[in-house]
């Protein structure tokens, strides 16, 4: 059924009775043309590209638990395309472009929100990386702006410019950039490949790969042997846990992520804005949430909750930014699983084994690249080689020298 | 040896006597600079670990503060003796000018310090003598308990001011005094 | 989290600095051969869900490298020990 | 009974009456009220309306689970949005207002919403508001927004503070009621060190709001007796107003005490609040239960709360809620409420049992049972009740009870999830070890004895538990009603985010199957209260819609923080100038003397420029520039690392940590060092020197510092533990200042006790202890960043301004001039000398065109990934000179370089300018970039890209050397 105002008013006369449900719940078959393990942004967009460009519909996502619970749906809903190295600035700027589109594309409201995404400087050195990206940005036809203090006071007055401890200099804005309701983003792919035949499956945990002469035959799972031609990791924070059933190790850490939201609040900020002199970033949801984050904890984790310490970092970095804050409350605070690789780049690609394919390596950053991601994934796997946006994310750019380091941090994942 | 030249404290303009924050009678804490201190970092050479601690020992009118593994302060005798006295045994380092000695003591100097250092001051757990270093404020401390209410505090020079500010914040409540 | 510093006693994990798998060694050779062995010491990591060597700075207090044994599920804290008492055990590559 | 305030009894202060007003009106209550008892006892019930459909709305429940009666409270820079007037005590002046209405609470427009709520269901924004795509952002969005949210937030700066604070105990008590004061008074009297925190004004927990009777006396006498006790216990702490809202690793408790919310304005000393981390080596969770509510149409029309509420304002308050009520009950508390009611002489119209039979005590109220409500009438407060078989019952109050839920919350903060116990019909706490226990009626004890023996069992560290004090009990009984389907009015199960108990099945119904996804679909528990009473109903509802029981279902995921949690509080004092510490150099007065102005350098204050009367930074840093490279400047450089490094293997460390070799180092001697990272990738640089065979001085750069002292730390313990060197940072030590310029080496000779500055006696490079100003001990480096003729003296911290002034002094008569980081960098990029834009962790040492440091003789760190094809592809973009083709032309830091040909894009891009100054050297703007293969293209004319600027220019590409390529003012 087309979700639209008529369909919504129908429903309503006849009791809500009659809507169907927004995808299957299958049994899974003994085999299909292509396995994506991962029920999360990626793995269902990968799907949904599979079945809608390449006409690949034999095809299975398997999620451990239910639809979208893990990163897809508890990221703080940023997105943007200012990136910097081009290894990664036509990719993202191509998945903004999905999202510009993305609504009327799956039929479901995902709430993309191009509000603008701030990022604030406060010295001379931060302002001309800025400036350099910016211009990269803008070499290629993506928007950006840099702003001075007082364009940045105008866009928000309530920002701390009388008492700062590192006083705001200006910032980079980013105009196209937003949010989108997370969850929906899940659900809009999901409802999209199932009804375009792909099986989705929940509660079904992949336990181990079956691989045979260095080729893929299927997968192990909690609800029994699936076997499949072709097999997409998508797996996100658990991405080495999967990789290493094929015998495979890779160059990521799983760090834990947290994100906050506060008491619902009527309209107090606009847009995304991010602190330069900390880690913090907030956005407010449509629901009246103030919706933040800050940096990783920094040790290795796949429980998905973190520790006081970077809560207090974090809201330290909250209040120096906008000090009403203060008396506003935090309500929760979750985490997700972070797969943090070796240069904060990710990573879409072929591996050493025939018919296995890895999507992985997105830091926090990937829930902004999942349409991208799924396209370029649905891509490789279709035809067996990359796309032209995801070249640069080989895996054996390690070994090559060929990293794709915005911040310069090298080989420290904690540190992307 | 007395100093030909007079030593400034970075505190000199900012720890200035006087009773501040809330009247409760007594003083809650009473805070003091240590200045001028002479302070030299004593690091054990390899394989000297324990002839240096021993050499450490009882060493009269030197005040010796573990500092870290195999490290200490040694506090009151001036860089060149203590360096020829440990010579083989230890690396030295003069920190006299590099480091800001604090003193606080009072009936509250627990309740004060407990707000900024996650380590347990508890007399049961906590003895006269012992110093740990740890993080108070985002600034680095060495932490010594000297008397029963009485710690001294010693960070980075450059840190000195702000520590105090924030130090002397957290002792508003309960009144202080500077002297 | 609480982290039991063999010099400091137990402290906060905000204290502490984490850097990752502890398991790998850097390699002694610096052969063109030896490559395979720096690509995976250098990009390579054990990143397990369950027990995990990891090095830890104690870097708000002794400033000693630690090798925490921890469950990166649960962060329940098995074992530390110095990163030099570990360098020494460690068995030649 | 006058008016809805109690003739006797309650636990507030009647001598003590209080104004405050709500809504612009002006009202008096007691202290010891909340405002909720307050309102109630003059008749107020109407405090809040709802997020979606903005219906009317009064006081649920009596504590921190409250989700209805949200207020704004106090006013301007204090104002506190979404505060539960169910936990405000009572204060003179209080002043409070309703929120999520418009025009005003009695007449809110937004309730036309509920005209047409048959279309809001579960999911209703994903189905539409996508036609036409640009109207989202301009039409849809905002008007969504604008009727979202609750109370509206200040955007002024809080003028009150706040502090954070750590504490240890043997045993952390949560929850004060008769389990947790049995528990910390058996751990306290066995001499254990203990934290008793309640969330509660009072102490005493539901002691303090029941008829109970323990060991002869009352139950709230026992309780004052055992507070008593422990208050003057020296091991015990009495925390009251203490929330702990979170447990996380390590047993470590995170609280919010609430040091000065009960008055009009903290005193200036004091905090507001204070945050504290608890770390206690054990701990017990006696936070007791939650009432739930049963849903039922119209269960949310004001006047209609849980029954332990009624009774909570009644016996605690003396306020009645209604003088007419009527008990809707599944299990025996309801009759608890009823009697109480009637003793306080308020008319109770009847019991409504859900259950056909039960052995309650009902006191000779009448009694329904079997019977349910299925709808309330009235709007803005009830009138009325209407049953199952279509009777009316009038009342004005309803008293609901649907059962009692452990408090859970906290043990399950670390991924355990509660296990569901048929015999209670609630979900229990989960195992999660000895550490931390649940006990009491968080651990499903719901009679008043078990829970003592409970609470003494837990805090029995050692020794024998000792026997507890008699008490009475009354049994309790519970024959689950979730819902009661015959609903005529709306029935809810989330009351603040308007989730009915039709959007669960519809959830369902639609694929949104998982209690995660459904909570998800219909935001049911995602309110301020996390669903604390409603959740319950909820899981029931979603089970029996997919046929699966409470267990299989199960809960949602349990978070902090139990009760939300000020940003004030979590960040303390580390706000606004104090978020982080300022950290000052020695020479930071004689700067300020000279009227330098500071910038921001990590956590360094550093001097900038020195502006004169009418410069701006830019003739400054020229003026600065000029007096150096024609005369002679002064400049503080103490935020360099320093690094002692000593030992019989100091130089072999050195060797290993740099490119290049140390060992060969002359004693007296300085080289400059190249460190790379594991990767290949250059990390730091610096000036080391030799002031020992096994002493060695090395200096980093300002920003690495703490960085290389860490790897230096990890390079020594985890890689060569063997190698016998001790190092320690000595930055704070050494006032250390450059003087440069063809007058340096007179300037300085004036201070310098002894020694000739001349080639011979000090030549370049030269690294020596010195005495100074007739006999101070200073160290001296002939070095120099500037590319003058340059020296670098560093004295004890503490004489620093002392020293900078006696060479002011000294080079007075040469026309010595003070000089900030401004002219430093444009003298470093006038020579070509690379820092932070340069050393930015993507560049190799070949890129910085320092590739020949590389030692081929020994292994160092980034020795072998520095040798990978992408590191030494010959395209890689490299340091070169960029200057305007046009000189007139200004570049900006941050440009892109494109051929001169090209039109812009990605794949043409060549590289970026780096950094940039004005040259007052050769009167233009120069500066150094990245370039693609740049070491060949010297001379090419390239096209400068500024489009952030919208600035496009040519320019020209050099040697990164811009001025005196032929070092000749170095070596003068
Ligand atoms: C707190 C937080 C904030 C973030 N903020 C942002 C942001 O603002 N902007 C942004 O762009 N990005 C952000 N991110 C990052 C972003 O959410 C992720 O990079 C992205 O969602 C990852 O891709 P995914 O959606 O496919 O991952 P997931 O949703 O995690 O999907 C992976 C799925 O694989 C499943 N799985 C794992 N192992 C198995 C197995 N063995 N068998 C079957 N299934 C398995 C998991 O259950 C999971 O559902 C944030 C992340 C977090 C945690
Ligand atoms: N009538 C019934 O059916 C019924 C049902 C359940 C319980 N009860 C009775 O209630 C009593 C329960 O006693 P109890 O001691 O277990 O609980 P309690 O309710 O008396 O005390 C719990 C205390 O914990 C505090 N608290 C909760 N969470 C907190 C947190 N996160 N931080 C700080 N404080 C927190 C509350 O403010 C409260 O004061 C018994 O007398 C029992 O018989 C009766
Ligand atoms: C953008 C965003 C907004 C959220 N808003 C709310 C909210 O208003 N109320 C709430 O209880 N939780 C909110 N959450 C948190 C979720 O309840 C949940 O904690 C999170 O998705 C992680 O899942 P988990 O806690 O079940 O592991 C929000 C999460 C996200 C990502
Ligand atoms: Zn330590």
């Amino acid at each position: 059924m087309k979700y639209s105002v008529f369909s919504l008013l129908k429903n309503t006369l006849s009791g809500h009775k009659k809507w169907p449900a927004a995808w299957r719940d299958p049994q899974p078959k003994q085999d299909y043309d292509v396995i994506i393990i991962g029920g999360g942004g990626h793995g269902l967009a990968t799907a949904y590209y599979l079945a809608k460009v390449h006409g690949i519909s034999n095809v299975a996502v398997l999620e451990k638990s239910w639809l979208g619970s893990g990163n897809v749906g508890r990221n703080t809903t940023i997105i943007r395309s200012n990136y910097m190295l081009p290894g990664n600035n036509p990719f993202y700027e191509w998945s903004m472009k999905l999202w510009e589109g993305l609504e009327q594309d799956f039929n479901f409201n995902a709430m993309v929100s191009q509000r603008g995404v701030l990022n604030l400087c406060h010295t001379d050195p931060q302002r001309d990386a800025f400036a350099r990206r910016g211009n990269a940005m803008r070499i290629d036809g993506v928007d950006a702006e840099l702003l001075d203090r007082e364009r940045v006071r105008e866009m928000y007055p309530f920002l701390d410019f009388n008492n700062a401890r590192f006083p705001i200099k200006g910032g980079i804005l980013q105009r196209r950039g937003g949010t989108v309701r997370h969850d929906a983003v899940a659900w809009g792919y999901a409802r999209g490949a199932d009804s375009r035949g792909v099986d989705i499956i929940q509660n079904c945990e992949v336990t181990g790969i079956k691989t045979v002469k260095g080729k893929v035959m299927g997968v192990q799972t909690s609800r029994g042997f699936i076997g499949c031609k072709k097999l997409g990791l998508a797996a996100a924070g658990n991405s080495s846990e999967v990789a290493a059933m094929a015998g495979l190790k890779l160059p990521i850490e799983s760090h834990v992520l947290q994100a906050f939201v506060s008491e619902g609040l009527k309209p107090y900020i606009d847009g995304v804005v991010t602190f330069g002199a900390g880690h913090f970033y907030v956005s407010q949801s449509d629901k009246g949430g103030l919706v933040f984050g800050g940096d990783i904890d920094g040790y290795n984790s796949y429980a998905r909750r973190g520790n006081l310490p970077m809560v207090e970092h974090v809201i330290e970095a909250g209040v120096a930014m906008i000090p009403g804050l203060a008396r506003v409350r935090v309500l929760r605070s979750w985490g997700g699983i972070m797969d943090m690789s070796m240069d904060g780049s990710p990573i879409i690609d072929r591996t050493p084994i025939d018919g296995l394919y890895l999507n992985a390596g997105w830091c926090y950053g990937g829930f902004k690249a999942t349409p991208a991601s799924g396209w370029c994934f649905a891509h490789t796997i279709a035809k067996g080689a990359p796309h032209k946006l995801n070249a640069a994310y080989r895996l054996d750019r390690f070994r090559r020298g060929c990293m794709i380091d915005e911040k310069g941090q090298g080989a420290s994942p904690n540190l992307h | 040896m007395p100093e030909i030249f007079q030593r400034a404290s970075p505190l000199a303009d900012i720890a200035i006597q006087g009773r501040f924050g809330a009247d409760h009678g007594a003083p809650g804490v009473t805070l003091s600079v240590r200045h001028p201190a002479l302070i030299v970092t004593v690091i054990a050479r390899k394989g000297k670990a324990k002839t240096l601690a021993e050499a450490l020992k009882n060493w009269r009118g030197a005040t010796v503060q573990w500092a870290g593994a195999e490290q200490y302060f040694v506090l009151d005798r001036p860089f060149d003796e203590v360096r020829k006295k440990l010579d083989g045994l230890a690396s030295c380092s003069d920190q006299s000018h590099g480091r800001v000695i604090i003193r606080i003591e009072g009936p509250k100097v627990r309740q004060v310090l407990c707000k900024g250092t996650p380590v347990d001051l508890h007399e049961s757990e906590f003895e006269i003598g012992k110093s740990v270093l740890t993080q108070m404020a985002h600034v680095g401390v060495h932490l010594t308990r000297v008397e029963r209410d009485a710690f001294e505090l010693s960070v980075f020079r450059g840190f000195s001011e702000s520590f105090w500010e924030w130090l002397t914040e957290q002792a508003e409540e309960f009144g202080y005094q500077v002297i | 989290m609480l982290v039991k510093c063999p010099h400091c006693g137990t402290r906060p994990v905000e204290e502490f600095t984490f850097n990752g798998d502890a398991s790998v060694q850097r390699p002694a050779s610096n052969d063109p051969k030896s490559m395979d062995q720096w690509f995976d010491y250098v990009y390579l990591r054990d990143n397990p869900k369950g027990r995990f060597d990891e090095y830890a700075h104690h870097s708000s207090g002794c400033r000693a490298w630690l090798v925490v044994t921890r469950d990166t599920q649960s962060h329940e804290i098995f074992n530390v020990v110095t990163a030099r008492d570990y360098a020494k055990k460690r068995v030649a590559p | 009974m006058t008016g809805f305030r109690l003739d006797r009894g309650g636990l507030i202060d009647r001598t003590a009456p209080l104004d405050f007003i709500f809504d612009g009106k002006a009202f008096t209550g007691f202290a010891g009220d909340t405002l909720a008892s307050a309102l109630i006892a003059n008749d107020v019930h109407l405090m809040g309306r709802s997020f979606k459909y903005h219906r009317p709305r009064g006081v649920i429940s009596a504590g921190s689970s409250e989700p209805n009666a949200l207020v704004e409270l106090r006013e301007g820079a204090r104002k506190e949005a979404n505060t539960r007037a169910t936990m405000i005590e009572l204060y003179d002046g209080l002043v409070a207002r309703s929120q999520n209405r418009w025009p005003s609470l009695g007449f809110d427009i937004g309730a036309l919403n509920s005209l047409a709520s048959a279309m809001f269901v579960a999911g209703f924004y994903y189905k539409t508001f996508m036609w036409p795509k640009s109207f989202w952002e301009k039409i849809y969005e905002p008007i969504i927004r604008k009727a979202a949210g609750l109370g509206t937030a200040s955007k002024e700066a809080d003028p009150d503070k706040y502090e954070k604070a750590y504490a240890h105990c043997d045993f952390l008590v949560v929850g004060s009621g008769p389990t947790g004061l049995m528990a910390a008074l058996t751990a306290a009297r066995s001499g254990a060190r203990v934290i008793l925190a309640d969330e509660s004004a009072a102490l005493g927990g539901s002691l303090l709001n029941e008829n109970e009777e323990i060991g002869g006396m009352s139950g709230y006498a026992w309780a004052m007796a055992g507070i008593a006790e422990l208050s003057a216990m020296p091991n015990v702490i009495v925390m009251p107003r203490t929330t702990i809202f979170g447990w996380y690793d390590g047993n470590i408790f995170g609280a919010v005490e609430r040091v000065n919310d009960h008055v009009l304005e903290p005193s200036p000393y004091e905090p507001r609040q204070r945050y504290w981390r608890i770390m206690a080596k054990r701990a017990v969770m006696a936070t007791g239960a939650e009432e739930r509510p049963i849903v039922f149409g119209g269960n949310d029309v004001p006047g209609v709360m849980t029954a332990g509420a009624l009774r909570t304002y009644a016996n605690r308050y003396a306020a009645a809620a209604g003088k007419s009520v009527v008990v809707f009950t599944n299990n025996n508390s309801g009759y608890h409420t009823a009697r109480d009611m009637k003793t306080h002489g308020v008319h109770v119209e009847v019991i409504i049992d859900s259950r056909k039979e039960s052995a309650a005590d009902s006191s000779g109220i009448p009694v329904i049972r079997g019977g349910a409500i299925v709808n309330v009438r009235g709007g803005k407060r009830v009138s009325g009740v209407e049953l199952a078989d279509h009777r009316m019952v009038p009342c004005d109050a309803v008293a609901m009870s649907g059962g009692w839920s452990p408090i859970v919350n906290l043990m399950c903060h670390r991924g355990a999830k509660p296990k569901w116990d048929e015999r209670i019909a609630s979900f229990v706490p989960p195992d999660v070890g000895g550490g931390f226990v649940a006990a009491g009626s968080a651990a499903g004890r719901m009679l008043l004895s078990e829970c003592l023996a409970d609470g003494a069992r837990a805090g029995t560290l050692k020794g024998k538990t000792p026997s507890i004090p008699k008490c009475r009990d009354e049994a309790f009984a519970v024959t689950p009603l979730w819902w009661v389907k015959e609903s005529t009015g709306k029935a809810f199960v989330d009351y603040q985010n308007d989730s009915t108990a039709k959007d669960l099945p519809l959830a369902a119904q639609e694929g949104y199957r998982d209690i995660e996804l459904a909570k998800r679909y219909t935001t049911a528990g995602m309110a301020t209260d996390q669903g604390k009473l409603g959740n319950v109903n909820a899981i029931a509802i979603l089970a029996e819609a997919t046929g699966r029981s409470m267990d299989q279902v199960g809960t949602t995921t349990f978070r902090p923080y139990y009760t939300p949690v000020s940003f004030g509080a979590l960040a303390g004092p580390f706000v606004g100038r104090h978020f982080q510490p300022v950290r000052k150099t020695p020479l930071h007065d004689w700067a300020d003397e000279l009227g330098a102005v500071f910038v921001e350098t990590g956590l360094w204050m550093r001097s900038s420029w020195f502006p004169q009367e009418g410069e701006d930074w830019l003739s400054s840093a020229s003026r600065e520039v000029l007096a150096t490279r024609q005369r002679v400047g002064l400049c503080d450089v103490s935020t360099l690392g320093k690094i002692d490094v000593q030992g019989k293997d100091a130089a072999e460390f050195l060797n290993r940590l740099y490119c290049n070799t140390f060992s060969t180092l002359d004693v007296g001697k300085a080289r400059y060092g190249l460190m790379l990272r594991e990767d290949g990738i250059v990390f730091d640089d610096g000036t080391t020197s030799r002031l020992a065979p096994d002493h060695f001085l090395m200096t980093t750069t300002t920003a690495n510092a703490a960085r290389v002292m860490s790897h230096m730390e990890f390079c020594h313990q985890a890689h060569w533990p063997e190698l016998d060197v001790q190092y320690v940072s000595v930055t704070e030590q050494w006032a250390q200042m450059a003087i440069a310029g063809p007058k340096a080496r007179a300037t300085l000779q004036k201070i310098v006790d002894k020694v000739t500055l001349d080639d011979t006696g000090f030549p370049y490079l030269v690294a020596k202890e010195i005495s100074i100003l007739g006999g101070m001990t200073a160290r001296l480096f002939r070095i120099s960043f500037s590319g003058e003729h340059a020296y670098e003296l560093a004295v004890p911290a503490d004489y620093g301004n002392l020293v900078a002034r006696a060479i002011m002094q000294a080079g007075e008569e040469f026309g010595i001039a003070p000089y900030g980081i401004e002219a430093l960098s444009i003298m470093r990029i006038e020579k070509g000398h690379v820092a932070g834009g340069e050393l930015n962790g993507t560049t190799t040492a070949a890129d910085l065109g320092l590739g020949k440091m590389m030692s081929s003789k020994k292994d160092y760190i980034g020795r072998m990934m520095a040798a990978r094809e992408g590191l030494t592809d010959k395209n890689r973009q490299c340091v070169v000179g960029i200057r305007p083709f046009d000189v007139a032309d200004k570049i900006r830091s941050g440009s892109h370089i494109l051929k001169k040909d090209d039109a812009p894009s990605m794949a043409a891009d060549q590289g970026y300018v780096s950094s940039v100054a004005w040259s007052p050297m050769l009167n233009m703007w120069l500066g150094l970039a990245l370039l693609s293969n740049g070491r060949e293209r010297h001379g090419e004319v390239v096209k400068i890209f500024d489009g952030v600027r919208n600035i496009h220019m040519f320019g020209v590409i050099c040697d990164p050397m811009h001025y005196d390529r032929e070092n000749k003012k170095l070596h003068a």
